[in-house]
């Protein structure tokens, strides 16, 4: 029962902040909604036994990448006011795809509920069961490979990122420490003959 | 949980020896290129054509024959993998050395575009070798994410930024809708890896209803990163705005990995439910083969035009993988490293004649060419005609064992529509070859140009023909590598 | 022996014409007719000792090929020579008129530029003209009949500048050619029937055929016979000039005069007269046939005679009664009088080429002045050209003893005797022809010879008659006029003188009729000298005499009552309207349509270019769909997602 | 391995266009004799195909066979028979005469331009020597490119438009052979052309690959109303681009009927024959009114090889119409044979007509008939050779235009007398349309100053019409040397054509 | 008792909004971005809830390399807004289109 209204509860926030982030007229709301979202996930995920997941996407997700987003909007300065300008123009072409889609789940719902629930899910984890120590397990053993590659993906992250947003402002004056200590002379003293005048 | 403790085994690194020299050296470039002045920034090229040399070396002498999987059997080394490798590094050292002097040209000759390439190269590896959904997903992401920088790298071009933009949004579309697909997929078999989803198919019934619903979704994927329509949507506007040594990039070894991806899921772990893709891999090959040749037509930016191309020429690789047979598999493998060396040919005539501050790439540019350089001139000829599928060159051989596969599977229909639809194709590369015979030249500007640069070229065009009129060979590497 | 023989007659003509055409300019003016007249000269000697040979009884009839032009499909084709008395003697008489134009020529042409060219071209006539008469089989005949065509062609044509020179050229052939087509297509039809080209085996295997029906229109099965020579005969008709094909042989006068003698009337033009003669196996197995021979020969010989009334061009005067007289030879064929015919063929060789050639001794005299109503009273300044004329003109009108008479005359008896369908109106025809042609002889003759001087005062003055080359080929060709028919009459038409060489059937076998009162040359002039023929020309004669020497006066009456008729007779019954405005456009006008209409406009217009406009077209419309907005390529994503969800669930 | 006889007249050439490439534009004098020599050694080269040719035998001879792609089953497999030695020798005799006729009047770029010609040549030898179907496809489809080449860069002024209709026209139509080719592959497991003929197809399949043999070959030689791309390719190419066209590529059409639609597709094609007749006809008698209007002399040559490709066509088709009229084949060879014939004469004909019109096009830079009148004022020597052709062009007898037309309408009246008739009435039409062209050029008074400054042919055309002059004139005198060569064969593929695959 | 077929639901709806959201979205880039997350967590979302029905740890695994390459996408994908944005002057996915046809 509590299973239920927890699922119903947060299912519905979910749902509703799903439907704020693409609806709203501001990007740092819809920043806020998507927060929510997450949230709430990190709530049914704990009811589906992914505790370790859930404090991740708490903390990744809404402490970092979240951040991130915000920073960028704040940073950007997007002008607001104009942000859902040519919404209900594509609005009934759009609603009938995702009508089209939710119709089919439908179809599949209703029409093959039976079918659907081709799982039964296994009794819940004893009580001493570490979420995180099996995800852990699985990782550095039989995921070691996949690991290795996350971590490469996080350094084109960081690769990328760098190359692509740090520049130097043409105007800006740096000190190069570097280029400062390897001087030499000649880089600096221009040796000039001045010829002396020749009398009148 | 899982009430197994795995215990961790120390895998079987041979196989994977390759991955792990090109990691190596891209960590090593990436701290030596820190210390390189841009003077000689040079040395990062030859680091980053080493790395290609000691990768090939690696997977053609430290690898074991034969199909062995390691890593917990997320990674597979098979005949196919080492054959897409190395052809995977042929091509891009083939494109490091293209777009070296434009890099220069432009200002965009840093270490960050080499190294972004090199890990583009390894998630190209890695999707080549995935042996689970997770691998492959990572290698595609890795490569992705890589491209999109590198889209995006010529910082101060707009266009550039623009179709970075899209490329990127897109591509995290067609990858969340991979994702979503192969999570019903991990739901309908219970597992991830590609040999089990293959077992677990085998017993299911056709028409699987989640299967099917995982399957749309995972095509979807695929034929994004392949650009079959109405997938196809951000090719011509990446292409197009994105620099041209990364359109190379992305026209050239991109399309390996797509293919590889195609292969390993749809074709290996989805095998046996050929029937339920194969018509949906109809639509699109019509459709791609159709739109591609029809629209380039239209075309003026001879990037643009080759992208519609590409989006043909994926049609009749889908219409080989779509039969299922051993002998389609084999024609789409041959068709895509055909292509891929057309395409390479055909963009480094582009870079060839680009300058500073020149881009060579609208159809106006190549205009009376032959009266500037019959050499040149003659090498994109023999592409145009490769591509347009006419004899002796290699294009022809790649479209005919396509049409043989089709023909073979019983779909003659679909072999006649295709070659309606290249018949149609035929126009547009004609024109390049209009323009740079018939017409006669507006400007008279040399082409500056290495003589390696034009060698390779010079060979790159001349193997073309020369694999045009003894196909003999690329054609029985194919055949080994499919082997199932 | 005979081979080389005939191959030297062959032969000899045609290295002559080489030599003049591709080394004129070396070996001269001088050399060129030299050489010619060489070869055709050997060439008739070696044909009148063959002619001879085959009287006297030396020489066999040779029936053999010379070498095998190709085989195909098991039908062997050869180029080959029969030689009988038929072609013996068209080739006496073919050599002879040549040898005579030859040496004509030189008088004829000394001034031309082309001299060279012209000997070059008529000996090559000649060489084609003999390999027509001497074929074999078809393949050959058909060779000798085009090749004739193509020399006549050239020859007519020869003052290439003058626009109406080219244009009566041009004419000629395509008219000949849809002759030829029929022609051609009877070869072909013979070839299915009998499955040989050979004259001998087709005609040994004819009677085998000829009863078999060829369904040409559904449900109108055709006697095998009859449709081949039908379309046989439609090939000599174009080059005999029968009506409707004969509208190319008096435009054909725009060639030099020798042509005109030679191949226009003498040579070339009777070759559908020998052809049918030739053919007389497979002619009479077909009564059908022989009467739409008779028909149209009998319709020729009339009205194309009637033209003659009118024309005031002295040679297209004599044209017109070429054409006229060439409808008696038909006539005499579809007769199954094929003797008679030949007969015909060969006195009117000679007396038409004389009166050729002295139409253009006259033409010279008056410096290329052809109208006749500039003429008058020449005979006192061309005594020779004036006697010679006169025989000409009076063996034309078969004036009793002259060579025409004989075989004009057994002609009309012939056809009087003949009982096949039609032929009653063509003995009405040449009744009231034998009128018309001393008519428009004697017109002419008078106009030109008698009478008032009307030409003008220089002309007058250079008036002299023509040198020697020109004269003597009159007078010789003036002798054979005169005696020929004495000479060959009985042997020809009834002391079986050709012998195996035309075949008359038992019911068609007039000529034996005629013979009943009487075979020798007395007897004809006896019995001629009281038939309706004789008297008729005589008032032919009288009337031209009438008109236009004693009351001159009494013309514009009679025209004037005629004026209808002779609008019609002017305007040539409008045939050649019919063609120019006509037919000419109307292929023209067709092409263009075919042209325009389906090359450019449908096929090229509307299929390829319209696919091609249609590429493009579709081409701009579907890149409207690459608007640049992501969230349109996002949207066609999720279409293409959307569209195969539903077809999968569809399925599943 | 030994280069045999055939693989030499094949990469001579090309590696011989290659080389002249390489000497360059530079060097112009020294490429076109280059070139000369190996069009001359290459023709030097063909004579022992004729000598040395059994005239008992259907078999292939100068066999050469290597794999080549194994996967595939594609093979390196060389031959000829009595069908395509003939082609194989006007090939390389004209190509010679091309190369000459192409001296002095190529000033733009001439080594690509000879190197064009060569490399073409060899193609085009590769194509009537192939014995394996993909092989012959290959050199098929190659010998595109440089006739693509050859009218875009030496073409007239709309040369673009010309080129990529005549390079897509032809595509179209032989890749719908190309799928044809792999479907028999299928069946047969070969490619060999031969396995072909034995491999037994059921009704559909044979009506299905019939119909995309046609498409191929109608276009190439060319049937109506896939005939529009000659005109204007003709028109707009350079004078060696229309004789070779008109010379060779046009006869490829007409082999492949004999290759490959007839003996592979029988049941087919006596079914089918009466569209291809149909098809001929028209051709014969539409074209022949389409080209009396022309006024442009090059189109006008080009609507007469159309009407003339039609006897070839009909020809080849006549054979079962005959039998079901006369349930013989009594006559069908004839119209095979009549139909090779033409082809080759078709091809020294039009050719040296093109030749003609490029003497006068050189002189007086326009094709237009009207430009012209009174051209035998100035150049008799001209004037002489240019009636000759028109003449053989006209079907005389005793040129070899004569030869086939004959034997095709003999033949046709055994199949139908309503044939011959339709097709008889070429002697009509062919003369009508070619004679008054002549009329127009060559005779009557010298028309303008263009035409009273002409000069008289020199030495090098009048060795190039004279040797054509030559040529026309001993086939039509003489055909039994060429007839005897492919009888055999024509029998051997009669027996084919007959013999039901169902 | 809460089924499969819920979960199933939810996290399809949730990708549905996703989607919806990308192509509703005229305006702003970063909500496309933003759009993106949702998507990936609604494909979060299921391997979560099949892991547990499979009771297998290895969707888990995937949904944490899914967060992880998330991340770096976010990373990336922000980069080239700001370099968008510099170059531009605007993140309108309404002005993104100077190519087009």
């Amino acid at each position: 029962m509590i299973e239920s209204a927890i699922f119903y509860t947060f299912g519905a926030v979910l749902l509703g902040a799903g439907i704020g982030v693409i609806t709203a007229r501001n990007p740092v709301h819809s920043a806020m909604f998507l927060v929510l979202a997450f949230v709430t996930s990190a709530f049914i995920w704990m009811l589906l036994e992914a505790e370790f997941l859930a404090i991740v996407l708490v903390l990744v997700y809404v402490g970092a990448v979240m951040v991130l987003f915000l920073f960028v909007v704040m940073m950007l300065d997007v002008k607001i006011e104009q942000a859902r300008a040519g919404f209900t123009r594509y609005a009934p072409l759009g609603i009938a795809v995702v009508l089209f889609i939710v119709a089919m789940l439908g179809i599949v719902v209703w029409d093959r509920t039976q079918e659907m629930n081709f799982l039964q899910a296994p009794a819940r984890a004893a009580a001493d069961y570490s979420n995180t120590e099996a995800l852990g397990e699985l990782l550095y053993t039989q995921y070691v490979y996949p690991f290795e590659l996350a971590a490469v993906i996080l350094l084109v992250a960081i690769v990328a990122a760098i190359a692509l947003t740090m520049r130097r402002r043409p105007g800006l004056k740096v000190q190069d420490v570097g280029r400062q200590v390897v001087v030499r002379r000649e880089d600096r003293v221009r040796l000039v003959n001045i010829e002396s005048e020749k009398g009148e | 949980m899982s009430a197994v403790n795995p215990v961790f085994q120390t895998p079987d690194f041979a196989p994977a020896s390759a991955e792990i020299v090109v990691l190596a050296m891209a960590c090593v470039i990436l701290v030596a290129d820190l210390f390189i002045p841009d003077r000689r920034r040079w040395i990062t090229y030859g680091l980053c054509m080493a790395t290609l040399a000691l990768a090939a070396a690696a997977t053609a002498f430290w690898v074991p024959g034969g199909t062995i999987l390691t890593f917990s059997d997320t990674f597979v080394s098979d005949p196919l993998s080492r054959l897409l490798k190395l052809f995977t590094y042929a091509v891009v050292a083939t494109v490091f050395l293209y777009s070296r002097e434009y890099l220069r040209a432009r200002d965009l000759f840093k270490g960050e575009y080499y190294l972004l390439a090199i890990f583009a190269t390894l998630g190209i590896m890695v999707m080549i070798s995935a042996h689970s959904m997770l691998s492959l997903y990572l290698g595609l992401e890795l490569m992705s994410l890589s491209l999109y920088a590198m889209v995006a790298f010529s910082r101060d071009d707009p266009v550039a930024a623009e179709s970075a933009m899209k490329y990127f949004v897109l591509g995290a579309i067609a990858s969340g809708c991979f994702l979503f697909g192969t999570s019903m997929l991990y739901g309908v078999t219970g597992s991830l890896d590609l040999g089990e989803i293959a077992r677990a198919v085998t017993v299911m019934d056709e028409l699987n209803i989640h299967l099917l619903f995982a399957l749309s979704f995972i095509l979807v994927g695929v034929a994004f990163k392949f650009g079959a329509v109405p997938f196809h949507m951000w090719i011509p506007d990446v292409y197009h705005g994105a620099p041209t040594p990364v359109t190379l990039f992305i026209g050239s070894a991109a399309k390996v990995a797509s293919f590889a991806m195609l292969l390993r899921v749809i074709v290996e772990g989805l095998g046996a439910v050929q029937e339920s893709w194969s018509g949906m891999l109809v639509v699109l090959s019509v459709l791609s083969m159709g739109l591609g040749n029809v629209v380039a037509i239209a075309q003026t930016n001879l990037k643009r035009m080759l992208a519609y191309s590409t989006i043909s020429h994926v049609g009749f690789i889908l219409m080989g993988v779509l039969t299922g047979s051993r002998a389609g598999v084999e024609s789409a493998l041959f068709y895509t490293l055909a292509y891929v060396i057309m395409a390479t040919a055909a963009f480094g005539m582009i870079l060839l004649l680009s300058r500073q501050g020149f881009e060579a790439d609208e159809l106006e540019d190549f205009r009376g060419l032959s009266r500037r350089s019959p050499w040149f001139a003659g090498i994109m000829l023999v592409t145009m005609f490769s591509m347009a599928g006419v004899p002796p060159f290699l294009g022809f051989w790649a479209k005919l064992a396509v049409l043989w596969a089709a023909v073979d599977a019983g779909m003659t229909w679909l072999a006649v529509t295709g070659v309606i639809f290249s018949v149609i194709g035929a126009f547009y590369y004609l024109r390049v070859i209009k323009l740079m015979y018939f017409d006669e030249p507006e400007t008279a500007g040399d082409i500056v140009a290495g003589a390696e640069f034009r060698l390779l070229l010079s060979l790159n065009g001349l193997l073309i023909l020369v694999l045009g009129i003894f196909p003999q060979g690329l054609i029985a590497l194919c055949n080994q590598a499919i082997a199932f | 022996m005979m081979e080389q023989v005939l191959l030297a007659i062959v032969l000899s003509p045609l290295a002559a014409a080489v030599i003049a055409g591709l080394f004129g300019r070396v070996i001269g003016r001088a050399g060129a007719h030299w050489i010619t007249i060489l070869g055709v000269g050997a060439s008739f000697l070696l044909s009148a000792w063959v002619l001879a040979g085959l009287l006297g009884g030396r020489l066999e009839p040779y029936d053999g090929a010379v070498y095998t032009w190709g085989i195909s499909d098991g039908v062997r084709m050869e180029v080959g020579f029969l030689i009988d008395r038929l072609s013996a003697l068209m080739m006496t008489v073919v050599t002879f008129v040549s040898l005579m134009v030859h040496v004509y020529t030189v008088g004829y042409m000394r001034e031309d530029p082309g001299y060279q060219r012209f000997f070059s071209y008529i000996s090559l006539f000649t060489f084609a003209m003999l390999m027509l008469v001497m074929a074999n089989n078809f393949l050959q005949l058909f060779f000798g009949w085009e090749a004739v065509g193509v020399v006549s062609y050239l020859l007519i044509g020869f003052w290439f500048k003058r626009p109406t020179a080219i244009h009566a050229n041009l004419k000629a052939f395509v008219v000949n050619r849809v002759g030829d087509f029929g022609f051609l297509l009877g070869i072909a039809a013979i070839l299915s029937l009998a499955g040989s080209l050979d004259y001998a085996e087709v005609f040994a295997s004819a009677p085998s055929w000829s009863r078999q029906t060829v369904e040409v229109l559904a449900g109108r099965p055709w006697d095998a016979a009859t449709l081949v020579c039908v379309l046989l005969f439609v090939g000599a008709m174009g080059k005999s000039a029968q009506v409707p094909l004969h509208v190319w042989l008096p435009d054909s006068m725009e060639g030099p005069t020798p042509i005109s003698a030679l191949i226009h009337a003498a040579t070339m033009v009777t070759a559908g007269v020998f052809m049918v003669a030739r053919m007389s196996p497979l002619f009479e197995l077909s009564t059908t046939a022989l009467s739409v021979v008779l028909v149209i020969g009998a319709t020729t010989a009339f009205f194309m005679g009637l033209l003659g009334l009118v024309q005031n061009d002295i040679k297209r005067v004599v044209a017109y009664s070429t054409l006229s007289q060439l409808g008696y030879m038909m006539v005499a064929l579809g007769a199954s009088a094929y003797a008679a015919g030949i007969f015909h063929l060969g006195t009117h060789a000679f007396f038409k080429a004389l009166l050729f050639l002295a139409a253009g001794s006259v033409i010279i005299a008056m410096h290329h002045e052809q109208d006749i109503r500039k003429m008058g009273g020449l005979r006192r300044y061309m005594p020779v050209t004036y006697w010679t004329a006169l025989i000409g003109s009076l063996a034309l009108i078969g004036f009793p003893g002259f060579s025409g008479f004989f075989s004009k005359d057994a002609i009309i008896e012939a056809v009087h005797a003949s009982a096949i369908p039609g032929a009653r109106y063509a003995y009405l025809c040449v009744l009231l022809g034998v009128f018309v042609t001393a008519l428009y002889t004697f017109r002419m003759f008078f106009m030109v010879f008698h009478g008032k001087e009307r030409m003008d005062e220089h002309t007058r003055s250079h008036l002299k008659e023509s040198p020697w080359v020109v004269t003597l080929p009159l007078v010789l060709l003036a002798i054979p006029s005169v005696v020929a028919g004495w000479m060959t009459e009985q042997a020809l038409l009834f002391d079986g003188y050709f012998g195996s060489s035309i075949h008359v059937s038992e019911s068609h076998d007039v000529l034996s009729t005629v013979g009943e009162h009487g075979t020798a040359p007395s007897a004809f002039l006896v019995h001629g000298l009281s038939g309706y023929p004789f008297f008729i020309a005589m008032a032919g004669l009288a009337t031209a005499w009438l008109l236009y020497l004693r009351r001159p006066d009494m013309l514009p009456q009679a025209t004037a009552r005629l004026r209808g008729i002779i609008r019609l007779l002017a305007n040539k019954y409008y045939f050649d309207d019919l063609n120019e405005k006509v037919i000419a456009p109307g292929a023209r006008g067709l092409g263009k349509g075919l042209w325009k209409l389906g090359d450019e406009i449908l096929i090229d217009g509307l299929v390829v270019n319209g696919s091609a406009r249609m590429v493009g077209w579709l081409a701009g419309v579907v890149r409207q769909v690459q608007t640049g907005y992501l969230y349109h390529y996002a949207f066609a994503m999720i279409i293409g997602l959307a569209l195969m969800l539903g077809w999968l669930l569809m399925k599943g | 391995m030994e280069l045999s006889l055939l693989s030499t007249l094949i990469w001579l050439p090309v590696f011989g266009g290659l080389a002249v490439l390489a000497v360059g534009d530079r060097r112009a004098a020294l490429s076109r004799w280059v070139a000369l020599g190996v069009s001359v050694v290459t023709f030097v080269a063909s004579v022992p195909l004729f000598a040395g040719f059994d005239r008992t035998t259907a078999a292939m001879q100068f066999v050469e066979r290597h794999p080549w792609i194994e996967r595939f089953r594609i093979e390196y497999y060389l031959g000829v028979d009595g069908i395509s030695m003939p082609l194989i020798l006007l090939t390389t005799f004209v190509t010679v005469l091309v190369v000459i006729a192409g001296w002095k009047v190529i000033r733009e770029r001439p080594s690509q331009y000879f190197a064009a010609f060569l490399v073409m040549e060899g193609l085009m030898n590769g194509v009537f020597a192939s014995l394996d179907a993909m092989l012959f496809y290959v050199f098929w489809e190659a010998m595109l490119i440089p006739m693509f080449i050859i009218i875009g860069v030496w073409g007239g002024p709309r040369r673009i438009y010309a080129t990529l209709k005549f390079f897509l026209y032809t595509f179209l139509g032989s890749v719908l052979m190309l799928v044809a080719l792999i479907y028999l592959y299928m069946g047969s497991g070969s490619y060999a052309i031969q396995d072909f003929y034995t491999f037994p197809l059921g009704m559909r399949e044979q009506v299905l690959i019939f119909i995309a043999f046609l498409t191929a070959f109608a276009v190439k030689v060319p049937m109506w109303p896939v005939h529009t791309w000659l005109p204007d390719a003709h028109v707009e190419a350079p004078t060696g681009g229309s004789v070779i066209l008109a010379a060779i590529m046009l006869k490829m059409g007409g082999y492949g009927f004999v290759r490959f639609s007839l003996p592979i597709t029988p049941d087919a094609s006596m079914s089918l024959d009466w569209l291809v007749l149909v098809l001929s006809l028209i051709a014969v008698v539409y074209i022949g009114f389409v080209a009396l209007v022309q006024s442009d002399m090059k189109k006008l040559i080009a609507y007469s090889s159309i009407a003339h490709m039609g006897f070839v066509t009909l020809g080849f088709f006549l054979g079962f119409s005959i039998l079901r009229r006369t349930g013989g084949l009594e006559g069908a060879g004839m119209g095979l044979e009549g139909g090779m014939v033409q082809m080759i004469s078709h091809g020294l004909v039009s050719g040296a007509l093109f030749l003609c019109v490029g003497v006068l096009y050189d002189r007086l830079h326009s094709r237009d008939i009207a430009a012209y009148g009174g051209v035998a004022n100035t150049m008799p020597r001209f004037a002489a050779l240019m009636v000759f052709f028109a003449m053989a062009n006209a079907g005389l007898p005793g040129t070899s235009g004569f030869v086939g037309e004959f034997l095709v309408i003999l033949a046709s009246f055994r199949a139908n007398p309503w044939f011959a008739f339709l097709a008889a009435t070429t002697l009509v039409l062919g003369a009508a349309y070619t004679l008054w062209m002549v009329k127009r050029v060559v005779f009557g008074e010298v028309a303008n100053d263009g035409v009273a400054g002409l000069t008289d042919i020199d030495a090098r055309e009048g060795l190039v019409l004279g040797v054509l002059a030559v040529a026309v004139l001993v086939l039509g005198v003489w055909p039994a040397p060429l007839l005897e060569v492919m009888g055999p064969t024509i029998e051997n593929l009669l027996d084919l054509m007959v013999r039901s695959k169902l | 008792m809460i089924g499969l077929s819920h979960y199933l639901t939810l996290s399809g709806l949730l990708f549905a909004l996703a989607v919806a959201g990308i192509f509703l979205n005229r305006k702003n880039v970063i909500l496309l971005l933003m759009c993106i997350e949702l998507m990936l967590l609604a494909v979060n979302f299921n391997f979560v809830i099949l892991a547990r029905f499979l009771g297998d740890t290895a969707g888990q695994v995937f949904v944490f390399f899914i967060l992880t390459v998330a991340a770096a996408e976010s990373a990336i994908g922000l980069a080239i807004l700001v370099v968008l944005f510099r170059s531009r002057r605007s993140i309108s996915v309404r002005e993104l289109d100077s190519m087009k046809g």
